[in-house]
């Protein structure tokens, strides 16, 4: 697996598409336990990355996950908006100079923005928030290089089926405390659309 | 869903646009933003004074800048945090060199993009501080979680904080007043219906015809108990009760008694009226009250109540001018 | 029906006392009744104001209590208009020897009963002035009915009239930029919504889904059409053209953007804006603005847009210092 | 017939069980066609007069009317308050002298009451007002000495159920223009239950 300027575009661009395709459902998903806000902020965020990605040029991989994290930091706002700026941010620092991105690095580039997204949201494992998701699919990537794309999907889909039971501790959800089991994390739904946008890409690279 | 808007998805950008038309004497849009600022800021030498959050809750965080309390409003969309850019926009306009105190709202969303900004505002040399008010004792003050909420007490603390940077002091005494405001005030709402988000389209929870939530948040997140309804004194008893349990207030305090957005004024006034009873059977000395919209949820209602612990201090710049259209002082 | 309330058939008493409560220093009760005067009345060779209506309006009559606006407020029953008695004792308690005008909004409940109350004032040596506020444009100009209803331009009626009592004028003065305000001032509503008064338990009409009523009263009588939902910017241009063809405001206005209770703050904004466009578009130029909820009809959803022609003398009585607490100058 | 202070009493104790029984059909009336309140002000006024007049000890009927009048225009607000205080008012200054109050007396009473409450509300007959029922009850007892308890009801009833037709020129109903048609006036009917309660006392004292 090697990201290339284009594939790290296509990723963003399908990435949007599932947002748009379920905004509605993840501000159902937050309804039941925050703010019925989170599929109407990224589906706000990602459709300013679309509409930014296609019209620049971009020198490197770097270069384009740094405007996706600015521009969802600018565009998303609430509690995602921070949060996933801060993990694309951390992981366009951890891929710069190496162009197209090869598997380590990309890796390298998920750990990095799964430990920044920890210490900006002062959350871990266990929370019922978006950390996991990623960080399953951190330790699934660090696993090997020779991986199929449907895994990824199924480490993603079963981290966020896992979000279901537990009781949220940290954001808007945990104000419903033992009321939050039972419900998937919308935070958690989003991310596992972000990695199925990746399989796809991915899965069009093999 | 009937809401008096144009596009569900620019009720914002209307908004803001609507907030300054015609008070353009007073206020003024920073360009491309929603950010809203005082006409006169930078003021030099004094701390500028910035607040904000998801909009809905109005006249909450615009309705009160103005002289003797907020520099800058930054208006989020609706139930959403503003972004760190649009609060560094904020920052840097109010900034006359004596440092800007930021009044942050204690939720996940606000507290990092208000932090993020600030970290930006200090890479470019300007001092910055922060308050963070946390009222809501409807939630568990857990070190483990997110913590208390904060909701109608923070209007106070815009009060309190705007009046002592009026008087010129420096960064750090208003960070000390702000503080000092946040450790003696406490709150608690409750709902009768639920409010919906123009984009969403449909409530975002829902009510028995005769149910009733005690110790709601600001967005119609849970409280403590969904209950039969009952009358306006039992309500007023509860919601005292758990506030009075929470803090020592004896002494002299403040009470707010706000609506949340679709309660009318009367019945607000029906709380007060149990609310000022109830103190005063427990020899609590009511120094200043307030009825009315200061801290809203759309179209929620229902109502909070407020209670902040006075000292000679607080009372002097709870009392000083305000020039802020829904505090006007 | 979801109410904050205590008996249905007590919400009067318990408002009224819960509006003095924690206000004692400005405002007092005239035990036994629902009248609400200032502390300091009767205030010698000031005229005094007297205003009132049924309740269910609130601010209105009570908020705008203060100085530099009414010296007292008679709180009727929900949407009805208090009692000649009642009326009595205010005018008595606020007469200070310079004789008392009285706000009245055009409805024949409060004209009768306020009517009276002159009657019996009067034959009691006291000298008695009033004006009739009929600034709804909904309803036909007809000297063969009621004629029009006096609505949320009352507001800036108190406001003009209690600047030139405030300021030591004579009845005949106060009578005469009182009548001037009525003839320069044009309202008109619309709801979403209805009400529902506490003691009848049930909404007092009903609207569909998608359905507004455009040119609905404060106590939901029925406006000029039904219509479907349409934008704000759609509302706010039929609203405004009808004040518009009602009246040459040409020249300089204020502008009143009034909530009727359950709207959000936001969505008066909305309307705001475009009127704002609107009337810059006609070169009228936007003197002041208000908005809020100045005259509600409980928690009836919709908004009302007030335009007041202004010359050099009203300009300046609106401008005048006002301690009431709705409408703080 | 002849009224005396204890059968005056007894047609507004009537009265008052008929407003109360009434409450919620007036207010009904009056949603139809005003604010819903005609109803509520219309039992709290009677309640406060039966609650009164049992306590004191009145010399004549002319004061029974009176403080009838007095504690309705104190009681009961909005339009009907000053109007039924002023009908009553009237007819106590028109019965004053004579007790008990012979029939000649009472007509002029009632007459008084018409002339005075159409006065106060600068209404005719014809606008769907309490004066179409007012002024067909005064002919009726104008036009003789020997009439039946039930043709008062009679035509009292026809009267209102005749306002049904009237497009409103006064008071709230006015607001409705021809959309008042069609609706029975809320102060007409209950005008109808005061003559239905003197229809009682009056077929009582046959
Ligand atoms: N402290 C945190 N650390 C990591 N993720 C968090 C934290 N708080 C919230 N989240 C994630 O953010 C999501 C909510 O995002 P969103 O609804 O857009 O923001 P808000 O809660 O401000 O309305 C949650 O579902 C959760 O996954
Ligand atoms: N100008 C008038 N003259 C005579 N009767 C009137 C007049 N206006 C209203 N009414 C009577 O009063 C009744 C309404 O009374 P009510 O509902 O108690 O007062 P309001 O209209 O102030 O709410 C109407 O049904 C009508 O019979
Ligand atoms: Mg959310
Ligand atoms: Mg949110
Ligand atoms: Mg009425
Ligand atoms: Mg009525």
């Amino acid at each position: 697996m090697k990201l290339t300027v284009n594939n790290s575009i296509q990723w963003f661009l399908k990435a949007n598409e599932k947002m748009q395709e379920n905004k509605e459902y993840l501000t159902l998903l937050d309804k039941k336990i925050g703010d019925s806000d989170h599929g109407i902020n990224m589906a706000r965020g990602f459709q300013e990355v679309a509409n930014k990605l296609p019209t620049q040029d971009y020198a490197s991989v770097s270069d384009v996950l740094k405007d996706v994290a600015m521009t969802l930091m600018s565009k998303v706002g609430g509690a995602a908006g921070p949060l996933y700026g801060t993990i694309f941010l951390k992981m366009s620092t951890a891929v710069k100079g190496t162009d197209p991105v090869d598997y380590q690095t990309f890796t390298n580039g998920l750990e990095e923005g799964l430990v920044g997204v920890k210490q900006r949201g002062k959350a871990d494992v266990g929370e019922k928030t978006l950390v996991d998701v990623w960080a399953p699919v951190v330790d699934f990537f660090k696993q090997g290089v020779d991986f199929q794309a449907d895994q990824l999907v199924e480490t993603a889909e079963n981290a966020m089926d896992n979000t279901k039971d537990i009781q949220a501790s940290k954001g808007r959800a945990a104000y419903f405390k033992e009321k939050s089991i039972g419900h998937i994390d919308p935070g958690s739904t989003s991310s596992f659309y972000i990695f199925e946008a990746l399989a796809e890409v991915i899965r069009e690279g093999e | 869903m009937k809401k008096i808007i144009n596009d569900p998805n620019q009720v914002v950008q209307d908004m803001v646009a609507g907030m300054v038309s015609g008070f353009t004497k007073t206020i003024k849009q920073i360009p491309e933003t929603t950010v809203i600022v005082r006409t006169d800021a930078p003021i030099k030498r004094k701390v500028g004074l910035v607040s904000g959050g998801g909009s809905g809750h109005e006249p909450a965080h615009a309705g009160y800048i103005g002289k003797g309390m907020l520099d800058a409003a930054v208006v989020g969309e609706v139930f959403t945090s503003p972004t760190p850019d649009q609060i560094l926009k904020a920052i840097k306009a109010v900034d006359g060199g004596a440092g800007v105190f930021l009044v942050i709202k204690n939720y996940t969303g606000d507290v990092l993009n208000f932090e993020m900004a600030a970290e930006l505002a200090e890479a470019e040399g300007i001092q910055v501080e922060k308050v963070i008010v946390n009222d809501d004792v409807a939630v568990e003050d857990s070190s483990f979680t997110t913590g208390r909420r904060g909701i109608a007490g923070t209007v106070l603390v815009h009060k309190i904080a705007g009046a002592m940077a009026e008087s010129g002091a420096s960064l750090a005494e208003v960070k000390r007043v702000a503080e000092k405001t946040v450790q003696n005030v406490r709150s608690i709402g409750m709902a009768l219906s639920p409010c919906t988000l123009p984009a969403a389209g449909e409530p975002s929870f829902e009510l028995e015809e005769r149910e009733m939530e005690i110790g709601i948040g600001i967005h119609g997140e849970p409280g403590i108990e969904r209950k039969q309804l009952v009358s306006a004194d039992d309500i007023a008893v509860e919601l005292t009760n758990r506030l009075l349990a929470d803090f020592d207030f004896s002494g002299d305090v403040a009470v707010m008694i706000n609506g949340m957005g679709a309660t009318p004024e009367m019945e607000l006034y029906i709380v007060n009226q149990k609310v000022q009873t109830i103190l005063a059977e427990k020899d609590i000395n009511v120094y200043q009250t307030f009825v009315g919209e200061y801290m809203t949820a759309l179209e929620m209602a229902g109502c909070s109540v407020t209670l902040l612990g006075l000292d000679d201090e607080l009372k002097m710049l709870l009392e000083t001018a305000s020039d802020a259209p829904a505090f006007r002082v």
